[in-house]
């Protein structure tokens, strides 16, 4: 039971820090958004960084490091507001494709660990919601031997921008079955895909795929399992950048507090926002303790490593709300303001909530799977 | 007691839907129940409309040709058009300077502002708010020195809410510095199109051009813009926060709002889910609850028996439902709603049929919850902040 | 639309003020919760104010008067912390005898009205909980053409200083069914009838009912409607009684927060203090609010009539949730002793939310009734 | 980063976990899990059997015959204890006074009082709190004037937890009323049996008599009874309060009494109600969240590499946490918790067959749970209430 950062762990952080202080201020974040989330470049940089890389492993190029530096990673990500298709591209997808046949994954892995290829999980259909099985895309194989989807997948992290998809479609099965769906790789130049990117209210970029009998590449038959980890995955993703995130509006926000007068006096002196700021902090460290368990638990088998990244989802959504909501109330008007930096933190918290599921759905999540003791060590 | 309305105030409530419901441009209508875009051309005709019947400065006295309706037929008039989705009538001129210089201004004064406020002709912005006054509102820098017949003004306004459009801008000045920050105040009406008036968008976190900055720059005033007596501009700005407070609660676009949020949730599959239903539940109590409180304003203004003053808990209130119902709109409203297309909050707008068909938003209701649910964090902010509400409530308490 | 209150009706509110202050003070109310709870004699004294006449028909020797007669009388209740079985002797027996044969009602009424007869509802079964139609108690007609019931009762208020209770039992139908729910008169000295009382929580006083083969006078066969209207109208007396008691809770409160001092200065000079008792104060009026509200909504027809009690028992039950903890924890240390007054307020609230449904119950309530309209006038 | 407790920790956990289940009585095991009244007796064998296995000191360095474990091996302690139905350490004696006789106490007052701590055999009250002082402790009036060799106190205590059992009480007494409050203050033991200490009930609002005041009508003390120098008071009650702390979240008990929620539910048949079930599924991430903070300090502790400052909020979460899952016990058990036996309260109560059979509460486990959420009111107030733990947070965050 330890909760240190090794010493290589805060080499990475620094080194991540470094580079958000150098090379990615605000008004570089704020023109990136504005110009519609486009992020590829911030996401060569990265590969630069060697961060693409991280954990897949050595054998494909990667540095073939964990869960933890994957954290410290998102942490400072997080904190340095960067929208690069981080998680879905250097986390989920080289997750899905651990499941892979090796031919495919010695063709996409090292590449993608470079930052040539980006790969990117197409995994949320729209009338699905964040129903992770609700799959309705088909796939077929054709006499040829050659898989085909049709379908159609939303919010595609940087779809535009990606050089494959990994894609979930159903091959057997009715609407909500978890057998029977399979994982497919689809270039993007696939024929019968069609791709349609759009900006997102957080800054970043999506699209929307629209497949017709687009010729894929089948990398896993029984895929559930393995989409339910890379969602996982995810989940402990963002719930290490919302820490990086509150942490750095808290710090606005304190200083500002400290800063900005009121009647003569700063607004720190007034205790109704004393307290305010204390309950910040109090949502904070308490998403600061359940990203840590995120991240440690990723390892345990499915059911509870399932309930325990719904309990971190759960308390992660409520503190991305409460922070978010409370840093803006206390800014005043100026926070609310699209030049104010805060503004951006509060709307990537956000969308954070509602990313993999929001904290309603995930409270079902952990309802569903509630044991007569609970506890870290239940 | 008795929950019902009399004959007559239904019969009120009967005249004003059928206007209403005749008068109301269907485009304009359908951006404000789709909760789009709306554009100086869509506030200034709804305002004509109104001001050519009258009612345009609805909560007028006769005397200076309103309707002189009581508090009860004013919150129905209100109700009306909230629920057949007419805009909010922008108020800095009909609800917030007209009072002033109404109580305050000379005869000709009256005749010069009043008829264009009432018609619905000229636009009226708010000066009050500074960089370095929020919730301090007394601590007002921008000078304005008299010479001669003029007074010259110089400094920044800042929230000036849809300032762009604005002909005319009442502000607060300072024009005594050596005393107390209230007794130094005045309240000067300035023509924005004087030479020196600069307006400067912000946009908020929605991406939105919805207030702005002001800078004046030697601009001259003459003196017959001053309203009141020099240095007494504080008394008349309380007045008008006084009158601000009218429909603070805006109890009837919630009732509006909390239909369309069921719309949304049965449109997005999500209605019969109990964990959002019972949150959509309980947003519904609060908003009964909250039209209660309002209708027992309401009664005590018509009987004058008992005054209630509740103002500070209407404006919490009020201000935390707008919230609540923009946050389960983007909750119900699900994932898709993270998409942003500035586009998709301007009438027309293709919804699925936007980029070639893939625009994920799918119905055209999803498109602009998420900048909503940005947009009314103002709520909380701005007309006194909720924590300067609860002062003034603990104060009514406490002492 | 008008709140006002009548010259007669503030005439009534001032009788019971009065009656409380000179009659009722802490001491008695003390005493008489730590003796058990037996409030008998109180409710002769109510009878003496007329009080328990109040809904009765004039006809019966009753005063006629309705239900916003009903809602100042329990406001000053409240006010005064009187434990006495008013809600369920003077206003809810009333209107289910209401549906009574003639002869019934003339037997019981006028004496029910001058308070020298004590007839309560038994309408809780315990394995029940909130389900007022989940009724396990039988009734069967002999061939003496007397009904006899079997079946248990719980927490009949004021059960073991009753002359009567007014009991529902299931004649036909499955546990849960409406229909097939009679009502009948059980005396108390009825042959089969066990009676057991105990004090609650609140410091009144309630009885566990044992009928075995207990004879019984129908008053009303089809009873599901009557009951359920009975069960509102005690919603509405105690949410007006909840009113009464945040109002004074409220007044203790602000008291103390300007006496005590603290560091020198009294604790209302503290903003997170201040603040909390403006949201002592927001709850209060929403509560009033919904007290209103339940009152003048009884009238209307069953569905809409329902709505809007549970809506009203759901403010009620979060206000006086809020109101009775918060302004326990500003009195600090003091206010959580038996001696002072102010934890008793804060006990009957507890009681109150868990009164003819918690919170949650009648959230479902509301939600199960929700239409596409909402609102005072929808 | 590791989630695992060492092989080490895992076999010490073990040794704790076999030991507690072979030595603690059943009757006071069963009183714990059904929440009833533990009486002077219970309290002293457990703690007795601790001291004899010399684990009552359980944080008490080896120097002064403590087991010198590691944070992590008393929080593992607690844990065990916690989960299998142990009453808790009453703290005055071994967690609060030793280490102040530890750190400030003379080598005689080490032996004078340290080995009845340890044993179990003395029972150690707190005189803290006074009636004027609440949040503002340092407002200590309890005058002690120095007479000779003797202390002669005058003066008020309260809020004595368990003080009716108490054979020595420490105090915080003013020796000094010429300087600031805290300058003056000294801390004194005093024997409860000395002529002039006089103990009367304090009832709570849920019938029980667990806190006391504390009355000093010219008691002599030694003068030796005094720790560390006169008018230094102030430094050893900080120091006190900062080793209260220890297990201020709480979080093991939670553990168990979630685990009990749990059950009620159950029984009630309102397990499978998706509305209960949620606030418990809540209550559930709010008890891993907290244990995970708990854990973060314990691993600061341990390897010495950060601090990690979050007393004040394991503080706020954990009461809030103590009074969330009594009011969710209270809900679950439903109206039949409002039934009042006092007797109820006790072990070999009857449950069912109280009344003649015909007590409402059904299942022994409902009786006390309308009485323990009304009894845990306390935890947000008491040991610093979570206002001043909020103004503490906000201390050193905004300064």
């Amino acid at each position: 039971m330890d909760f240190d950062f090794s010493d290589d762990q805060l080499s990475l952080r620094d080194m991540v820090a470094r580079w958000v202080d150098k090379a990615f201020p605000f008004d570089r974040r704020h023109a990136l958004a504005k110009a519609g989330g486009a992020a590829r470049a911030v996401h060569t940089e990265l590969a630069e960084l060697g961060l693409t890389a991280l954990v897949i492993p050595e054998a494909h190029g990667g540095m073939g490091l964990g869960a933890v530096e994957a954290m410290v990673v998102m942490e400072e990500l997080g904190r340095g507001l960067v929208n690069a298709p981080y998680t879905a591209g250097a986390l989920m997808s080289p997750c899905l494709l651990a499941a892979a046949p090796e031919a495919l994954q010695a063709a996409w892995l090292p590449r993608m660990a470079d930052g040539s290829a980006l790969v990117v999980p197409a995994l949320q259909e729209k009338a699905a919601r964040y129903r992770l099985n609700r799959v309705s895309t088909r796939a077929e194989a054709g006499t040829d031997g050659v898989w085909r989807l049709s379908g159609r997948k939303s919010l595609v992290p940087a779809g535009d921008e990606a050089d494959a998809f990994l894609v979930p479609a159903r091959v057997t099965g009715t609407l909500d079955d978890e057998a029977g769906i399979a994982l497919f790789l689809v270039p993007r130049d696939a024929a019968g895909l069609c791709v349609g990117g759009h900006p997102l209210q957080d800054g970043a970029r999506a699209a929307e795929l629209q497949l017709e009998n687009t010729p894929a590449t089948l990398v896993l038959e029984q895929a559930w399992d393995r989409l339910s980890l890379a969602q996982d995955v995810g989940i402990a993703a963002i719930a290490a950048e919302s820490v990086g995130l509150m942490d750095r509006l808290t710090a606005l926000t304190v200083d500002y507090l400290n800063t900005r007068k009121q009647f003569g006096v700063t607004l720190a002196t007034f205790q109704a926002l004393r307290h305010r700021i204390a309950d910040v902090k109090m949502q904070l460290e308490l998403a600061r303790s359940m990203s840590y368990y995120a991240t440690l638990k990723l390892g345990e088998a499915g059911d509870a490593r399932r309930r325990a990244l719904s309990q971190a989802k759960v308390q992660v959504g409520q503190s991305a709300r409460f922070v978010g909501q409370q840093c803006m109330q206390l800014h005043g008007g100026i926070g609310i303001t699209d030049e104010y930096l805060g503004s951006h933190y509060f709307k990537r918290l956000t969308a954070v909530e509602m990313q993999f599921g929001d904290t309603l759905h995930h409270l079902g999540e952990v309802s569903d799977r509630m044991q007569a003791t609970a506890g870290v060590f239940a | 007691m008795d929950l019902n309305f009399t004959p007559e105030e239904l019969a009120f409530r009967a005249e004003v839907r059928d206007w209403v419901a005749t008068h109301l441009p269907a485009d304009i209508r359908q951006k404000v129940r789709q909760a789009q875009r709306l554009h100086k051309d869509d506030h200034q005709r709804w305002a004509r409309l109104l001001g050519a019947k009258g009612w345009l400065g609805y909560a007028w006295p006769r005397a200076f040709g309103g309707p002189g309706w009581s508090a009860v037929q004013k919150h129905l008039f209100e109700e009306e058009c909230a629920l057949a989705d007419a805009p909010r009538i922008v108020p800095f001129g009909p609800v917030m300077v007209a009072p002033v210089i109404m109580a305050f201004g000379t005869p000709e004064q009256h005749r010069r502002f009043l008829p264009g406020i009432a018609s619905g002709d000229v636009w009226w912005s708010q000066g009050y708010s500074e960089p370095g006054s929020g919730s301090d509102l007394a601590s007002v820098k921008t000078r304005a020195e008299r010479v001669g017949d003029h007074y010259v003004v110089n400094g920044q306004k800042t929230w000036t809410t849809l300032g762009q459009y604005g002909d005319w801008i009442f502000c607060l000045v300072r024009t005594d510095t050596q005393c107390k920050p209230q007794a130094g105040i005045s309240f000067l009406l300035i023509d924005m199109k004087s030479p020196g008036v600069t307006v400067r968008p912000i946009l908020l976190l929605d991406g939105e051009h919805e207030v702005n900055e002001v800078f004046f720059d030697n601009v001259r005033v003459p003196a017959e813009n001053l309203i009141g007596e020099e240095n007494k501009g504080w008394t008349y700005a309380k007045y008008l926060l006084a009158h601000e407070r009218t429909n603070i609660a805006d109890v009837n676009r919630a009732k509006r709002e909390l239909e369309r949020l069921k719309r949304i949730a049965q449109a997005e599959g999500v209605y019969d889910d109990v964990r959002l239903r019972d949150q959509i539940a309980l947003l519904e109590v609060d908003i009964v609850a909250l039209e209660m409180m309002v209708l027992r304003v309401l009664s005590a203004e018509k009987s004058g028996k008992q005054s209630l003053d509740v103002a500070g808990l209407l404006k919490i209130r009020g201000s935390e439902i707008q919230q609540r119902y923009t946050e389960l709109m983007m909750l119900a409203g699900g994932p898709c709603t993270q998409a942003f297309l500035f586009e998709a909050m301007e009438a027309g707008w293709q919804g699925d049929q936007a980029l070639g068909g893939l625009f994920p938003g799918g119905a055209e209701h999803c498109a602009p919850l998420t900048s909503h649910y940005f947009n009314v964090r103002k709520t909380t902010i701005y007309g006194g902040s909720n924590e300067v509400q609860r002062n003034i409530v603990a104060q009514t308490l406490l002492g």
